[in-house]
């Protein structure tokens, strides 16, 4: 339905749209996902019009939108979208911002108010109509601006973190509502989140992107399972990492041994650039990691518990390794853990992987170096 | 420089091209010499001049900006109405109408047929280019024949300068001194200002502009007793207050922030006087001078035979009684047999010579100007 | 797979957002007329250049005849051919150098004044909870249409020497002899401008810039520590900066063209300022055109540079205080409520209530300003305007041309500074510079320019006699407020409010309409009201333009100035102002209707 | 340090903060909480002194910030703010920006740019000094207005949703450098976040608002386990609620019966309220329910596998029981599940609770109405 093909948008030196292709089929949910800054609003402003890309072509409904021979204009594109700064016009209403997408398309006055009266019912706003654009709260602003997307039902609906500024039940209540419009009327939806949750959980397929680049295309599950690089695995979902030296590689796994002389296996990624006696890192997820008391008998790298953080329905647990490593897991309820408790961490060798070490600017800079930076603040 | 000159007016006038257009056959404006034979482009008979006037249907007039003159253009109106001429009658200032009419003739738009004004700034800039006609030849198609008659003028046919251009059909009386009763004597005299006691003490309406008080003190210039070097003395070391309006100058005058005052006309102190105010203010008979309102043919004037019928009412006893009648409080008129409505403020049309140059004659603009420069001078 | 016609290519590209900002490396030309040509960058439009020709026309036109003009040797009309004689003139003439340090520091000195009073008045009106703020405000907006000559002798009244109220006043205590104002002097000059005009005209223009400036941007300055003074001017001045920058030069060369406060109050101290020159050398018997335009250029010359510095700072710097987030809470005044109330009102008193009462009273005087005169009142100047027969027609005259002139600045001129801001089309940067120039030569010398281009321009020359020539050229009067104040408001407003219009399927003209009007109305009524009223006072431009057919109030008004009528005079001026009076009312309405 | 006492807002008609008391101890996070629109910008705007209290008082380390007698300008409450709209100066820089705080405390220059350099390495946005302040990403200017907020080290931070337009990655880190430089300088932080997990790992307490007023004030185990409202325990996570018939009410524990007959137990919360024969609600947090394949003869209560979300690190299930209801349990990705499948679902009794049943309007509106209001729509 939408075709997008080496797009490339430059604002003078800065390339924040750099050679995107993707498509997104009817009825799909598609998400574009990366750090901050990576070009996910500049690719949806592409698509919408709102800039003309200066490379590449997009395509949708089997019309060149633009390309270098010619243009459509926002308005004719007959598409919704949220921005991320909501373009809340200030000079109307909340029921006047909702209702200009229809009353632009003529419809009578009785429909107009019943449609506000629903979409507004939908985000949670009912009785706000008369209120100015300007005197509403955050979060209301952005559900005036989603109410704005939603009200004409566009077939393609381009949705810039539409979210950002609710609350977990609203959230996930209007998550639950796109997700049904959309089921209901087939509408196509490419959307941008910094959510992962919401991300792996809604979307049909996932674009990683990282300064304005496509890093991985895939479905949730895939993207999350098998990321293609080491900067989709740490983007997605959280990873730890432990470094050692690799000390044999198999045709599947790989062993690896830690400072303290624990040797764990897994699964082998990028096999041509393994060699034993190199570097590697071994990264698992944190759920997939066993925790066990000291005193247990399970096999795994010893650790201390050094902070315990009660995230509602599960705990973080920040765990320091023999040799000085940090790293976060997430245990469940069912047991109390106490700061300075040793532990023994299990890595199940299915889930864990093996890769070689590279360098990671996933998040343009290691943790080191903030750390250090953070240090010169204080 | 003279041949230049006429090349000017030829080329830029574009005389040439209009009479092909509007069957005049001579050049009325280049060749002076055979202005006497020059075709006015009026019909035969009068009466076949009236019925051509009729068929023009239209008189252009422009005529001096004041108080009077809209109702003198109605009383037009009204009179040639009778001849199926509908007036377009405006009030313009001389100054300003000069301007224009230079640059409409310049574009070869002759688009004015008559100008009744003070003569000044028409002697002085349309004369020297000949952009208004001369006007004998006019008189001698009139009907009325008692207008070109020498006799029925006071003072025969006179005009403002030996171009025979401009006919001066009325002088009016303007100017004095303004004394303060209480402060000088009644009987004050031109001499007395020059008393050390009134330095700061005499006041005119600004000379550095034309329209201002340079008129008054023209009068010093035309003395022999005076002249250029006392009229200095008397404007700077005497230090003469200038204002910019008469009624500011009479009402310092009346409450003796001033002894003697320059540039207003009898009407503006009767006003006062009306009032109740400015009691103990005089006007000499001394520093008087007289300016003359003249009428004037434009070049290539659209409607001839609409402007010959209203010349033969204009210049009639009764078209300048009406003139008199509805134009400034102490208009006067040349023609003999008019009724002034204030004699007593009417110049003595029999004994010129007591004042100084006409204003409006090429004399008189030049004795204006020469007050301008001493006043300007310091 | 369909393509795209040229057509819509074309539509769009007009509307592309640009932005004004560069790389730091621009040449010259860049910074002077904003970006260079570079692929999908600007583009042409022949229907846009087609204006940009005429409007060339009709602003460039009239300057370089008056430039001719100032070459021409000779009296006006009798010229002996071309050379530097009145540009040689002029340089020699010590008194216009020194009236042209006059007019400098007679200017610098309103405009500074003005500038700090007025944004900090308009700021209050604007921005806090001021109580009966936009009363107050309205109150300045009359205080510009007041006729200026009336409200001068008014100040004469208060500030004379010799009778005026206040220093009698003064004497009457025990230490003072003679009062110590003279209201006859350079800041009796600086005085009467400020209160009848540049003051009020600041406050009109400033305060719908306040009101378009999203909240958080001066409470986040506050919270980071910053006084009020210190949010300022660091944030708040800057942020308005392109309308503060507009009315500023505008400001400035309005009083570069003003004379008749320097022509009343000058002329005893022979204060003389360029504009007064410049009046009495086309008054002159031999009218010194050549001379007076020299004057007049000089002007222009002084202006040019501010015009450029201008448009380069807010090109520059132009940016979105609107956007899509907006907050708008006005600032609590505190204990300061009422001592602001009272002394903002006390001002609005002074600039309004007292001259407009002087001017309605005026007209009942048998001489103005002397109650002493017998009988004191009297009917008769009324009586004088009903009963002249050319009133009726002037009067429809005037609503003709002001309602012509308003309706041609709001809705051609908005036009224009929409493309000039928002759009990449070629040609727009020198439609930008252009627009200033119709304002930058006194009326009163550009007039004749008028005049022989519109005989000299075939198509325009059916024209000549109607009323549309002076709209077209009270509207050309109107030019450069209405397209660099709409210009300065539109660059107030974030693109992404007319981008979500867009996305919803709106076209261009319905976005304009819905969005962007409404955001830019306050503006829009402001200037739309300017227009009217300085078209419906306007002299100088249409005297050379106007006949007995097309005269308006404003010139019959001049015929009975001709014989120092005041009283009368004052007359039509209540009529102008009871007009303009209302339309402003009906505009601020409409405009705060039209923004909610 | 910080202490609300009854502050009350009104704008006009809406109460927008009402009745609110609340202490900030020195050196803790404080975190709001509540619904879209419930009060949590206000509130901190009342902090600020960017609005001006209606009613009630504020005090600050002793002294009287907002009351009826006074009132302090912002500028003197040495607080530092990060708006929920960023409010980024669009005249500056990213580099003026954040130095702004620093030139009004004048601090030499060089200070000033190490510090821009330390607080744009914090948010990770190093090299973009010269930015101007409009040519950002949303998450960029997000961060540029945290990095101003931090730059000059206030005592108390007050931050509104400082994180929303950040992605997983980044938002950790800035989570963990607040954190720590909250620690290090003994910054004391007010806190708005519409992230549960937010509010529940980085707060020392939390205030629960709704609709302007304070619902509860505890730690964050203490709401997260002790609600005491159903709105606290529907708004903080997740909850099942499973409505029934009460069958037995014991001291501590109370039995329900569900439509299908199955009967579970659980805690009582609100004795007083609680019936035998009266329906009642039974709550359970999702991740404290065990799900058992069918087959396994687990106790419980039987549903069906309707949905499955995978959500990286866990499965979201909707189930449906066999009387219609839906909801949603997390599980762990041992296992996977497939949609139509049968299972158990278990109710430990510790975890269980028992609530009575009353209005639940948490969200303005319940469910089922949101749910016809969207029907309506589609
Ligand atoms: N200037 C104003 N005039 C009138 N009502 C306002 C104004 N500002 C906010 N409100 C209303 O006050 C209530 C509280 O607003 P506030 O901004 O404090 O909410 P919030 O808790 O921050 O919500 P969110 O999470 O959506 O940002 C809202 O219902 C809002 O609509
Ligand atoms: N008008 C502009 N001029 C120059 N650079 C820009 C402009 N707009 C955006 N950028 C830059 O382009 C890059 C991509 O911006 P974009 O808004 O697409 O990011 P994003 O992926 O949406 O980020 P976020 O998650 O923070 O919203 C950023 O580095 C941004 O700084
Ligand atoms: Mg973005
Ligand atoms: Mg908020």
């Amino acid at each position: 339905m939408l075709r997008l093909r080496n797009v490339e948008k430059a604002f003078g030196d800065v390339r924040a749209v750099n050679d995107v292709s993707f498509d997104v089929h009817e009825g799909e949910i598609l998400t574009l996902l990366g750090p901050s800054g990576c070009g996910k609003s500049t690719t949806l402003r592409l698509v919408m019009g709102l800039e003309r890309a200066t490379g590449g072509q997009i395509e949708y409904q089997g019309k060149v939108l633009d390309s270098d021979d010619g243009f459509v204009p926002p308005h004719k594109r007959s598409m919704g979208m949220v921005f991320q700064s909501y373009a809340i016009w200030p000079h109307m209403t909340v029921a006047k911002n909702i209702a200009y997408p229809l009353k632009l398309r003529k419809r009578p006055k009785k429909e107009i108010d019943a449609a506000i009266e629903r979409v507004l019912a939908l985000v949670g706003m009912e009785g706000m109509q008369d209120r100015p654009g300007t005197k509403l709260s955050g979060g209301q602003m952005q559900r005036v601006a989603l109410a704005r997307a939603l009200v004409y039902e566009p077939k393609l609906l381009l949705l810039d973190e539409p979210f950002s500024n609710l609350d977990a039940q609203l959230r996930e209540h209007m998550r639950a509502e796109v997700k049904s419009l959309q089921r209901r009327l087939g509408l196509t939806v490419l959307f941008v989140t910094h959510d992962q949750t919401e991300a792996l959980s809604m979307s049909n397929s996932i674009v990683l992107m990282r300064t304005g680049r496509i890093i991985q295309v895939a479905d949730p599950k895939t993207m999350y399972n098998e990321p293609t690089e080491q900067f989709v695995r740490d983007f997605v979902g959280h990873t730890i990492i432990l470094a050692g030296e690799l000390v044999g590689v198999g045709e599947q796994t790989a062993r690896v041994r830690f400072p303290s002389g624990d040797e764990v296996s897994g699964q082998i990624r990028h096999r041509e650039t393994l060699e034993v006696g190199n570097r590697a890192e071994v990264a698992i997820r944190p759920e997939k990691v066993q925790i066990h008391p000291c005193d247990s008998g399970a096999s795994g790298v010893p650790a201390e518990v050094e902070v315990v953080l009660f995230i509602g329905n599960h705990y973080e647990l920040q765990l320091k390794t023999s040799w000085g490593l940090e790293f976060l897991v997430v245990v469940g309820v069912e047991r109390e853990w106490h700061e300075g408790e040793r532990v023994i961490v299990e890595l199940p060798p299915e889930w864990t992987q093996v890769w070689s070490v590279t360098d990671i600017d996933g998040t343009e800079q290691s943790s080191a170096q903030r750390q250090a930076a953070m240090e010169g603040v204080v | 420089g003279d041949d230049a000159f006429e090349e000017e007016i030829g080329g830029d006038t574009g005389v040439t091209d209009t009479d092909t257009d509007t069957d005049t056959d001579t050049d009325t404006d280049t060749d002076e010499a055979a202005a006497g034979t020059n075709d006015l482009g009026v019909a035969g008979s009068w009466d076949e001049i009236v019925a051509a006037a009729a068929d023009e249907g239209e008189l252009v007039i422009s005529v001096h900006r004041g108080s009077g003159y809209e109702d003198w253009c109605q009383e037009v109106i009204a009179a040639m109405a009778d001849y199926d001429i509908d007036v377009d009658c405006t009030a313009n200032s001389p100054s300003d109408y000069v301007g224009r009419v230079i640059a409409e003739q310049q574009a070869g738009e002759f688009l004015w047929d008559l100008v009744v004004a003070a003569t000044g700034n028409i002697q002085a800039s349309l004369v020297p280019i000949a952009g208004v006609q001369e006007l004998g030849p006019w008189l001698d198609v009139l009907e009325d024949e008692s207008i070109r008659e020498e006799d029925n003028w006071v003072g025969g046919l006179v005009y403002s300068d030996e171009s025979n251009r401009v006919f001066l059909h009325e002088y009016v009386l303007s100017g004095g001194a303004y004394v303060n009763t209480d402060l000088l004597g009644e009987d004050a005299q031109p001499t007395d200002l020059y008393d050390e006691s009134l330095q700061g003490q005499i006041v005119s309406r600004d000379p550095t502009n034309v329209n201002g008080g340079s008129m008054s003190l023209a009068w010093f210039l035309a003395q022999p007793e005076f002249g250029e070097e006392s009229l200095r003395e008397l404007v700077h070391d005497q230090r003469m207050v200038f204002v910019e309006d008469p009624s500011t100058m009479l009402q310092w005058v009346a409450d003796g922030r001033a002894a003697v005052g320059f540039g207003a006309n009898v009407d503006d102190l009767e006003d006062l006087q009306d009032a109740g105010l400015a009691e103990n203010v005089i006007q000499t008979d001394w520093a008087q001078y007289v300016v003359a309102y003249g009428t004037a043919v434009l070049a290539d004037n659209p409607n001839p035979n609409a402007t010959a019928v209203f010349l033969n009412w204009h210049l009639s006893q009764e078209g300048q009684q009406v003139w008199t009648d509805v134009t400034r409080f102490n208009s006067s008129s040349r023609r003999v047999g008019v009724e002034f409505p204030a004699p007593d403020a009417s110049p003595q049309y029999d004994d010129m010579s007591q004042y100084p140059p006409v204003i409006g004659t090429a004399e008189g603009t030049e004795s204006v100007e020469r007050v301008n420069e001493i006043a300007l001078d310091g | 797979m369909s393509q795209v016609t040229p057509e819509t290519v074309a539509e769009i590209e007009e509307l592309t957002p640009h932005d004004g900002i560069g790389s730091p490396k621009r040449g010259w030309r860049q910074r002077l007329f904003g970006r260079v040509t570079r692929g999908a960058g600007q583009h042409w439009s022949v229907p846009f250049l087609v204006l940009v020709a005429f409007i060339a026309l009709l602003v460039i036109g009239p300057i370089l005849i008056m430039l001719q003009i100032s070459l021409q040797e000779g009296a006006f009309g009798a010229s002996t051919g071309y050379g530097f004689e009145a540009w040689r003139e002029v340089m020699a003439n010590s008194r216009i150098r020194s009236s042209l340090l006059t007019t400098i520091n007679i200017s610098l000195t309103r405009q500074t004044i003005a500038m700090i009073v007025g944004v900090w008045l308009s700021w209050v009106i604007a921005r806090t909870d001021l109580p009966y703020a936009k009363v107050l405000e309205y109150g300045f907006w009359v205080a510009v249409f007041l006729p200026g000559l009336t409200v001068t002798l008014s100040w004469i009244m208060v500030f004379d020497p010799f009778y005026g109220v206040a220093n009698r006043a003064l004497e009457a205590l025990p230490f003072i002899q003679n009062g110590p104002f003279d209201i006859y002097s350079w800041w009796g000059i600086v005085w009467v401008h400020l209160v009848s005009g540049t003051l009020p005209v600041k406050v009109m223009l400033l305060t719908p810039a306040f009101r378009n400036l999203d909240a958080a941007l001066e409470e986040a300055s506050r919270s980071s520590g910053a006084t009020s003074g210190q949010t300022m001017r660091h944030v708040v001045i800057p942020l308005v900066a392109p309308t503060l920058l507009v009315a500023l030069v505008l400001g400035t060369i309005r009083s570069l063209e003003a004379f008749e406060i320097e022509l009343i109050l000058g002329t005893p101290r022979r204060i003389d300022v360029l504009s007064t020159e410049i009046y009495r050398l086309v008054r002159r018997s031999t009218p010194q055109y050549s001379t007076a335009t020299v004057v007049g250029m000089i002007s222009l010359v002084l202006m040019l540079p501010a015009v450029v510095f201008q448009r380069i700072y807010t090109a520059r710097r132009g940016h979105a205080t609107l956007t899509g987030k907006s907050t708008n809470v006005p600032r609590p005044l505190g204990k300061w409520k009422w001592p602001t109330f009272a002394l903002i009102a006390s001002m609005v008193f002074i600039m309004t209530i007292f001259p407009m009462a002087m001017v309605i009273m005026g007209t009942f005087m048998n001489i103005f300003g002397r109650f002493d005169a017998t009988p004191t009142w009297t009917l008769d100047n009324w009586t004088t305007i009903l009963n002249n027969r050319a009133f009726t027609g002037a009067l429809w005259n005037s609503t003709v041309l002001s309602f012509g002139t308003a309706f041609v600045a709001m809705v051609i001129f908005s036009v224009i500074a929409y493309t000039v801001v928002r759009t990449q089309l070629k040609g727009r940067v020198f439609l930008d510079y252009m627009v200033w120039l119709p304002s930058m030569l006194p009326g009163i010398v550009i007039s004749l320019g008028y005049l022989i281009l519109f005989i000299n321009v075939p198509f325009l020359r059916p024209m000549f006699g109607t009323m549309s020539i002076l709209i077209v050229v009270a509207a050309l009067g109107a030019m450069t407020l209405t397209t660099q104040m709409v210009k300065a408001s539109l660059i107030q407003i974030g693109a992404e409010l007319e981008e979500a219009s867009r996305a919803s399927g709106g076209n261009w003209f319905y976005t304009f309409r819905r969005v962007v009007l409404p955001l830019i109305a306050p503006t829009l009524a402001v200037v739309g009201v300017l227009a009217f009223s300085t078209a419906v006072k306007t002299t100088g431009h249409v005297a050379l333009l106007s006949t007995s057919r097309n005269q308006p109030l404003s010139i019959l008004q001049l015929n009975q100035m001709a014989d120092f009528n005041l009283e009368a005079a004052s007359v039509v001026g209540v009529f102008i102002l009871i007009g303009t009076v209302g339309v402003a009312l009906v505009a601020r309405l409409l405009g705060f209707k039209a923004r909610g």
